[in-house]
C-alpha cells in the first residue's frame, strides 16, 4: 500500500494548530490548578473549614442564595474568627439533587478536607449526604431537610447516623397539625361554615411533598374530614390546568399540600385563581422565598401558609440589613432560619474551642454528642423562633412547642402575611372568601 | 466473546449456497436467472406487470424502455430490495423471490446503482474489501488481496488508499463495479451504468463490461443509451408501462415496430 | 360520562397544543429547508421569554410590543448564528451534513443556555399576567393570557402559511425545501433563503416563549421541554411535513392533557411518549407523511 | 497483521495490535495502573475514576456514533437503567453489587436490543431521536414510579467495597474502562467493524455487498447500551445514591462532546479527550457557566475546524513522524498502521 499524503490527513493546518493550542492550554491549566491544590493541603491547621451544603444552583437556587447570604452574615458577626481559629466556608452545591449532592459532598471532604458540614435544604439530599457523613465520620450540623425519611434513616442506625447532628426542621406532622387546628377552631367559632368536609391533597413528588401531605392527610382524617384525592407533581412543573379542573369538579372545601420550588408553587396558585377554584388553599411553602408575590399577584389572597414572621426587633433588623446588602428580600424559613442555625453553629464552634482548645472534626463530634444532643447547648436568642434545643427524646428533631420552636399560621392578603393562629400572636381571624 | 456471539448469532454472514456443479448443469438448461410473471405494485400503480424473463449464463442481457417503464423496479425485485406481489424469481434453479438483499448477494447476484452508492469515508480499497469480505465465501484468499485484484481489473487509476469521497463519478463507478465483482457473483445487475459519462468515459466502461463478460459473469443491464446497449448486448428485453413488449437479439429489437412505437418514438424527442 | 369530562381536556389541550404547533412549525421548516435537526430550538424559545420579560418589566413596554421585541431579537440572533456557524460549515463541507449540524446545534444550545445563566443567574423571572382576567369556555375558566397565546399561535401559523404560499420569497423557501439544486438553477439565492429561514424559525420559537411567559417563567433551562415536544410533533406527523405539524401540535396537547387527567401530573410525558413510540412502531414515517418529502425512513 | 520483527518490541507490538492497542497506549495503561502508588490524594483518585467512567461512556457512545452513524441520544438513560437495576436488586433482594453490575448491563442490553428493533427502519438522525424519546420516557418512568425507585428523592444504594479509600473503585473502573477499550477495539478492527462502518455510511450499498443490516445494527446498539449499563451498575455502588437526573440528556451530551472532541470512529480518542476535558472541567467547577460555555464552544469549533478530533490529530502526527522515519530508529515497526479504523 502506498502511504497517505500528509496534506490529506491534515486537511487544515489551522485546525491542527487550534487543537494543539487547546491541548497545551488544558494541560497547562491542569498543571496550574494541580499545584494550587497542593498548597491548600499544607495550609496551617488553625483554619477551620466548614462545608456549607445548599442548593446554590438548580430549581431552588434562590434558597441557596439566601443560605449563602445568611451564613456569611452570621460569620461576619464574629469576623470569621473563633478563638485563634480562622473560619473558612466551603460552598457545596447540592443542585437540589441527591446524587449530585452526595458527589459534591464527598468531593468537599476529600478535596477541601472540611472539618464539619453545615446546613442543607432538601430532605432527600439529607438522606444521601447522611450516608457520606457517616462514611467519613464528619459531623454535619443542623440540616433543614426535615421529613420522616431522615428520622427513619437515623433511627435505623443511630450510632452510625448521629453524625447528621440535629435537624433544623422537625418532622412535618409536628408543624402541619397547626393547619387542622386553625381550621377546626374557625369552624367551632362559627367563622366558617364549610359546604362539606372534603379535602384534596397535593404535593411535589418527593420525600418532602409526600411526607408533608401524608402527615396532614391523617391529621385531617382524625379531625373527621374526608380526603377525596391526592396529586403529586414533578419538581418544576408549571402546568396545572388539568389537575385544577379536576379538583374543581370534585367540589372540595379545602385543598392542602406543599410545593417547594418557586415556579411550581406560583404557577399553581395563579392558575387556581384562573380556573376559578372555589376551595380554601393551604399551601405550605408559598412564602419560603422572597419574590413569590411578583409571580402570583393577587391570586395569593386568602392562601394559608405557615411561616415565622419578622416579629422581634432583632428579626426586623436582620431582615432589613439583609435586604440592604444583598438586594434580596429574605424568606423567613430560608434566610431567617439559616441565620439562626448559623449562629447556633458559631456557638458550637466557640464551645468546642473553650472545651478542647482546638477545633477539629474529632472535637466537634464530641461536642455534638455531649452538648448538642443532650440539650445542654441551646440557642436562645434566635430571630425566628425562641429556643433551638435538642433533647435525647426528640433527637434528631428540635423541641417543638410554643416556648421553643413553632411557626404561626398565616394568611396572605396583597402579598402581606397576617397571623391567624395561635391565639396569642393572632393579628386577625381567618378570612373566608365569599361563596366558600 | 466475539466468537461466541458469532456462534450464537448463527449466520452473521451466511455462507453461499447452491454452488454445487450439478445445480449448475440444470441451470444451464433452464437459464441462470428466470423471472416468472413478476408483478410489483406501489399503491395503485403497477410498476412491473407480469414480466417473465429468461437470462442464460454468459449473456449480456439488456433491459430497455422509456422513463418509468419499471426497469429499475424489476432490477430491485431481482436484487431483493423489493418483494414482488406476484410471481417468482429463480436463480440457479432456486426460488429467491423472498430473499433479502444481503442474502441475494450471497447466492451470487451483485448489483450497481443508478446513482452511485459508496462508503464515502472509507478508502477505495476498503470499499471493495466490503464486497470481498461479506459477499464472498469465507474460505477464499484474503479480502485485501481480492480487493486489490478487482481494482486492478477495473483499471482504477488512482492510489487505492484514496477516500471514496475524493474521487470522481467515473472512478466511483469503477469502484462500485469492483465491489460488486468482489462478492464473487455469477450475475451482475448494472443499473444505468453509463448515465452522466462523457463519450470517452463511456468507451472505458463499455470495454470494461465486455471484459467482465469474458471473465464468465452474466450481466443484466438497464440502460438508456442505445449506442451502448446495441454494442454490447446479446439479447434485449423491452419494457413499457411495466409490461414486456418485446424480447430478442439487438437487431431484431431495433426493427420491432412495437418497440419503435413505444420506445424509440419517444426517445427521439429527447 | 359527563360530556364536559371530554370537552374540558380537549379545550385545555388545544390551548396547550397551539404553541406546540408553532414551535414544531419552526423546527420542521429548518429541517425541511436547511436539513438541520435543530437541537437549539428550545433555547431560542428561552431567549424569547427573557427578551419579553425584560421588555415588559424593565422597559415597561406593553405586552404586544414586548412579544414583538422578543421576536425581532431572536430573529437577529438567529441570523447571526446562521451566518456565523452554519454558513461557515456549509462552505467547508457537505459530507455528513445532518450529523455535523446536529452537533453544532447542541453546541449552540449549551452556549446560549449558559450565557444566559451567567448573565441573569438561575432565578425564575416571570410576570403575573400580560392580560389579567379569565374567560369562560364551555364549563371551564381559562385565563385571557392562554387564549391570547393560542390566538397568537394561530395568527402566526396562518401568517406563515400565507407567507409560504403567496409571496415570492415564501415560494422560494418551499422550492428550496423540495429541490435545492433545482431551485438554484432557477435563480434562488440559496444563502439568503437559508439565513432567512433560520431567522424566521428562531423568531417563531421566541414568539412561543414570549407569549407563554406568564405561564412558564423564564429560566436558563426552560427550553428543553418545548424542544423535545416539538421533536415529538415533527416525528409524529412525519418530518418535513410543515403543514401537518399544526395538527400534530394540537394532537399532542390533547393527548397530554388526557394522560395528565387519567394518570396524574408527571405521567403525561411517559404516556405521550409511549403512545408516540407505538404509533411510530406501526407507522414509522409518521402519521401524515408525504411522499417525496424528506422522511425518517432509511 | 503481525510482522516478524527482529526486536522483541515489534513482536509485542503485534500482540498489542491484536488487542487494538499501540505500544504508547499500552504504556499509558501501565501508567494508569500504577498511578495510585504515586498519587495518594483521594481527590485525584476520585477525579481519575470519574474520568475513566466518562471515557468508558464516551467509548460506548463512539461505538454507535462513529460506526453505524447513530448518535445514541439516550445513552445516559441506559447508564441510569444499569444503575437502577443494580441498585434496586441490591436494595430489595440483597444482590451483591458485583452481580448487580452484570445485571445492570443485561437490563440495558435488553432495552438496547428492543430500541434497536424499534429504530430499525429509521435513518440516522431519526433513530437518534427515537433513542432520545425512549430515554425521556425511561426518565419520566423512573421519576414517577416513586413506589419502586423513590423517584426524584433518589435511591440509596450499598457501596461496592467497605472502605474509605477510593483506590479499589479506581481499579474496578480502570479494569472496566480497559475492558471496554479492548473489546470495542477488537470488534471494530475486525470485519464486524467494517460492516458497521458500511451500514452507517450507505445502507443500500452495504446490503448489496451482502451485509445483514438488521443483525449488525441491533448487535451494535445492544452492545453499546450494555456497556453503558455496566458502567451505570458500577456508578450506583460508587456514589451510594442515584437519582433519575442521571438519565438526563445533559449527561449524554457530555459523553457526546468527549467522543467528538476525541475524534469519532477511533474509540481510543474518547479516552484521550476524557483525560483532558473531565479534569479540566472539574478544576473549573468554580466557574459553572464558563466551563459549560467552553464545552459548547469547543464542540462547535471542533465540528467547524477539525472534525477528525484529537484522534485524527494524533494519527496525523504519527503518520508525519513515520514518514520522517523517526520510528524506525526505536524499532517501532508495524505494517498495520493505516491511521484509521
Amino acid at each position: 500500500m502506498k502511504g497517505m499524503s500528509m496534506g490529506r490527513l491534515i486537511k487544515n493546518r489551522w485546525g491542527v494548530l487550534f487543537l494543539v493550542l487547546i491541548l497545551s492550554a488544558s494541560l497547562l491549566m491542569m498543571g496550574g490548578c494541580g499545584s494550587g491544590d497542593g498548597d491548600n493541603e499544607a495550609s496551617d491547621d488553625k483554619t477551620v473549614k466548614i462545608g456549607v451544603l445548599g442548593p446554590f444552583t438548580g430549581p431552588a437556587a434562590r434558597v441557596g442564595e439566601e443560605f449563602k447570604a445568611s451564613t456569611e452574615m452570621a460569620f461576619e458577626a464574629v469576623d470569621y474568627q473563633i478563638g485563634d481559629h480562622e473560619i473558612e466556608l466551603v460552598w457545596i452545591d447540592s443542585e437540589s439533587d441527591a446524587e449530585k449532592a452526595a458527589r459534591a459532598y464527598e468531593q468537599a471532604i476529600v478535596k477541601d478536607k472540611i472539618d464539619c458540614g453545615f446546613l442543607n435544604w432538601h430532605s432527600w439530599v439529607s438522606v444521601s449526604c447522611m450516608e457520606v457523613a457517616a462514611k467519613y465520620k464528619i459531623p454535619h450540623f443542623f440540616s433543614i431537610g426535615g421529613t420522616d425519611i431522615v428520622n427513619e434513616k437515623y433511627e435505623s442506625d443511630p450510632e452510625k447516623y448521629f453524625y447528621w447532628v440535629g435537624k433544623g426542621w422537625p418532622v412535618p406532622e409536628k408543624l402541619s397539625i397547626s393547619y387542622v387546628t386553625t381550621l377546626e377552631e374557625a369552624i367551632d367559632k362559627g367563622i366558617w361554615e364549610p359546604r362539606n368536609k372534603k379535602v384534596a391533597m397535593y404535593g411535589v413528588d418527593n420525600d418532602w411533598g409526600r411526607g408533608f401531605a401524608n402527615a396532614l392527610r391523617s391529621q385531617f382524617e382524625d379531625a373527621g374530614w374526608e380526603v377525596v384525592s391526592e396529586d403529586w407533581v414533578a419538581l418544576g412543573e408549571t402546568e396545572f390546568y388539568p389537575m385544577l379542573n379536576k379538583l374543581k369538579s370534585l367540589d372540595v372545601s379545602v385543598i392542602a399540600g406543599t410545593m417547594s420550588d418557586p415556579p411550581s408553587v406560583s404557577s399553581f396558585i395563579k392558575q387556581s385563581r384562573e380556573v376559578g377554584l372555589e376551595s380554601l388553599i393551604i399551601c405550605d411553602g408559598l412564602g419560603w422565598v422572597g419574590e413569590w408575590y411578583d409571580l402570583t399577584g393577587e391570586a395569593s389572597d386568602y392562601v394559608i401558609d405557615q411561616i415565622p414572621q419578622w416579629a422581634t426587633p432583632e428579626a426586623q433588623k436582620f431582615a432589613s440589613e439583609f435586604e440592604e446588602r444583598y438586594g434580596l428580600e429574605p424568606g423567613a424559613n430560608s434566610g431567617g432560619l439559616c441565620y439562626d442555625l448559623a449562629r447556633f453553629l458559631v456557638k458550637v464552634l466557640e464551645t468546642c474551642d473553650e472545651q478542647y482548645g482546638d477545633i477539629n472534626t474529632e472535637n466537634l463530634t464530641k461536642i455534638a454528642k455531649d452538648e448538642v444532643m443532650t440539650g445542654n447547648l441551646t440557642l436562645d436568642d434566635g430571630v425566628m423562633t425562641s429556643v433551638y434545643q435538642y433533647t435525647p427524646e426528640t433527637f434528631p428533631d428540635p423541641v417543638v412547642d410554643k416556648e421553643h420552636y413553632i411557626f404561626p399560621v398565616i394568611q396572605y392578603f396583597d402579598g402581606e402575611a397576617k397571623i391567624v393562629w395561635p391565639e396569642e400572636w393572632k393579628e386577625q381571624d381567618l378570612q373566608i372568601p365569599e361563596g366558600m | 466473546m466475539l466468537e461466541c456471539w458469532v456462534l450464537l448469532g448463527g449466520t452473521l454472514d451466511s455462507t453461499q449456497q447452491n454452488r454445487n456443479p450439478l445445480n449448475r448443469v440444470v441451470c444451464n438448461i433452464l437459464g441462470l436467472l428466470e423471472t416468472k410473471n413478476v408483478t410489483k405494485r406501489f399503491g395503485g400503480l403497477t410498476a412491473v406487470n407480469d414480466v417473465s424473463l429468461n437470462v442464460e449464463e454468459g449473456q449480456i442481457f439488456g433491459l430497455i424502455g422509456p422513463n418509468g417503464a419499471g426497469k429499475t423496479t424489476l432490477l430491485n425485485c431481482i436484487s431483493g430490495v423489493y418483494k414482488p406481489e406476484e410471481g417468482h424469481i429463480f436463480f440457479n434453479g432456486e426460488d429467491v423471490t423472498s430473499f433479502s438483499a444481503d442474502k441475494i448477494c450471497h447466492t451470487g447476484i451483485a448489483r450497481t446503482f443508478q446513482i452511485v452508492h459508496s462508503f464515502p469515508t472509507m478508502s477505495v480499497l476498503e470499499n471493495v474489501m466490503v464486497g470481498a469480505t461479506f459477499g464472498g465465501r469465507k474460505d477464499r484468499e484474503k479480502p485485501e488481496n481480492i480487493a486489490e485484484k478487482m481494482l486492478d481489473f477495473v483499471d482504477f487509476p488512482l492510489d487505492y488508499d484514496v477516500l471514496a469521497q475524493d474521487v470522481n463519478t467515473v472512478q466511483l463507478k469503477q469502484v462500485e463495479l469492483a465491489r460488486a465483482m468482489a462478492t464473487e457473483c455469477n450475475l451482475l445487475l448494472l443499473d444505468e451504468v453509463a448515465a452522466g459519462l462523457t463519450p470517452g468515459e463511456l468507451d472505458v466502461i463499455s470495454k470494461l463490461i465486455l471484459r467482465i463478460k469474458d471473465s464468465g459473469i452474466t450481466i443484466i443491464m438497464v440502460e438508456h443509451l442505445m449506442k451502448l446497449i446495441m454494442g454490447v448486448c446479446d439479447r434485449i428485453a423491452v419494457l413499457s408501462f411495466g409490461q414486456k413488449i418485446a424480447e430478442g437479439p439487438p437487431k431484431e429489437i431495433a426493427e420491432n415496430e412495437k418497440v419503435v412505437e413505444a420506445y424509440l418514438g419517444t426517445k427521439r424527442k429527447h | 360520562m359527563d360530556p364536559s369530562q371530554i370537552a374540558d381536556p380537549i379545550i385545555t389541550g388545544l390551548l396547550r397544543g397551539g404553541l406546540y404547533a408553532l414551535m414544531a412549525l419552526g423546527l420542521a421548516l429548518v429541517f425541511g429547508v436547511m436539513n438541520i435537526p435543530n437541537f437549539a430550538h428550545g433555547d431560542f424559545y428561552m431567549v424569547g421569554a427573557y427578551l419579553a420579560f425584560f421588555s415588559f418589566t424593565a422597559f415597561g413596554l406593553g405586552p404586544i410590543l414586548s412579544i414583538i421585541v422578543a421576536m425581532f431579537g431572536a430573529f437577529i440572533l438567529g441570523v447571526l448564528v446562521e451566518k456565523g456557524v452554519f454558513y461557515t460549515l456549509r462552505k467547508r463541507s457537505k459530507k455528513n451534513w445532518v450529523m455535523n449540524t446536529f452537533l453544532l446545534t447542541l453546541g449552540i444550545s449549551i452556549v446560549l443556555q449558559n450565557s444566559v445563566k451567567m448573565l441573569f443567574g438561575a432565578n425564575y423571572r416571570g410576570v403575573t399576567a400580560f392580560w389579567p382576567g379569565t374567560m369562560q369556555i364551555g364549563s371551564i375558566n381559562v385565563s385571557i393570557d392562554r387564549i391570547v397565546g393560542f390566538l397568537i399561535a394561530i395568527i402566526a401559523i396562518a401568517g406563515f402559511w400565507v407567507f409560504l404560499s403567496k409571496t415570492k420569497v415564501g415560494r422560494s423557501i418551499r422550492a428550496v425545501s423540495q429541490d435545492e439544486t433545482g431551485s438554484q438553477l432557477v435563480g434562488v439565492n440559496l444563502n439568503w433563503i437559508h439565513t432567512l429561514t433560520f431567522g424566521l424559525s428562531c423568531a417563531v420559537a421566541a414568539l412561543a416563549g414570549a407569549s407563554l411567559l406568564s405561564i412558564t417563567p423564564a429560566s436558563p433551562g426552560m427550553g428543553l421541554t418545548p424542544l423535545y415536544k416539538s421533536w415529538f410533533v415533527c416525528i409524529l406527523v412525519g418530518m418535513g411535513n410543515v403543514g401537518a405539524s399544526i395538527w400534530g401540535g394540537l394532537l399532542l396537547g390533547i393527548l397530554e392533557t388526557f394522560a395528565y387527567m387519567q394518570f396524574g401530573a408527571g405521567w403525561q410525558d411517559a404516556i405521550s411518549l409511549a403512545v408516540i413510540i407505538l404509533i411510530l412502531l406501526f407507522k414509522p414515517s409518521g402519521l401524515f407523511a408525504k411522499k417525496g418529502v424528506k422522511s425518517a425512513l432509511e | 497483521m503481525e510482522k516478524k520483527g527482529t526486536f522483541d518490541i515489534s513482536r509485542l507490538n503485534g500482540y498489542l495490535g491484536k488487542l487494538g492497542l499501540k505500544p504508547l497506549g499500552f504504556l499509558l495503561i501501565i501508567l494508569l495502573a500504577v498511578i495510585p502508588l504515586i498519587i495518594t490524594d483521594q481527590f485525584w483518585i476520585r477525579l481519575l475514576t470519574s474520568t475513566l467512567m466518562m471515557a468508558a461512556l464516551a467509548m460506548a457512545f463512539d461505538f454507535s456514533a462513529g460506526f453505524i452513524n447513530i448518535n445514541n441520544f439516550g445513552l445516559a438513560a441506559f447508564w441510569g437503567l444499569g444503575a437502577y437495576t443494580s441498585g434496586l436488586l441490591a436494595v430489595n433482594l440483597g444482590l451483591s453489587p458485583w452481580l448487580g453490575m452484570l445485571a445492570g448491563a443485561l437490563a440495558a442490553a435488553v432495552l438496547g436490543f428492543l430500541v434497536g428493533l424499534l429504530t430499525l427502519r429509521l435513518s440516522g438522525i431519526f433513530a437518534s431521536c427515537m433513542t432520545w424519546f425512549v430515554a425521556l420516557a425511561l426518565m419520566a418512568l423512573t421519576t414517577n414510579w416513586v413506589e419502586l425507585t423513590r423517584g426524584s428523592s433518589g435511591l440509596s444504594t450499598p457501596y461496592l467495597v467497605d472502605s474509605l479509600s477510593n483506590i479499589p473503585y479506581y481499579y474496578v473502573m480502570l479494569i472496566i474502562a480497559i475492558g471496554v477499550l479492548i473489546l470495542l477495539r477488537v470488534i471494530t478492527n475486525s470485519h464486524i467493524g467494517m460492516a458497521f462502518k458500511a451500514i452507517g455510511q450507505d445502507k443500500q450499498a452495504a446490503e448489496a455487498s451482502g451485509i445483514n443490516f438488521v443483525k449488525y445494527r441491533i448487535f451494535n446498539m445492544t452492545l453499546s447500551c450494555a456497556l453503558a449499563g455496566l458502567v451505570g451498575g458500577f456508578y450506583a455502588h460508587y456514589t451510594g445514591v442515584i437519582t433519575p437526573t442521571m438519565m438526563h440528556t445533559s449527561n449524554t451530551v457530555e459523553a457526546l462532546a468527549i467522543c467528538y472532541v476525541g475524534g469519532r470512529g477511533s474509540i481510543w480518542g474518547a479516552i484521550l479527550s476524557a483525560f483532558i476535558l473531565v479534569p479540566a472541567m472539574e478544576l473549573m467547577k468554580g466557574m459553572m457557566e464558563v466551563r459549560m460555555i467552553i464545552y459548547g464552544v469547543l464542540l462547535i469549533l471542533v465540528m467547524l475546524v477539525y472534525p477528525a478530533g484529537l484522534a485524527g490529530l494524533c494519527n496525523a502526527l504519527y503518520k508525519f513522524m513515520k514518514d520522517k522515519g523517526l520510528f524506525r530508529k526505536f524499532g517501532f515497526v508495524s505494517k498495520n498502521v493505516t491511521g484509521r479504523s
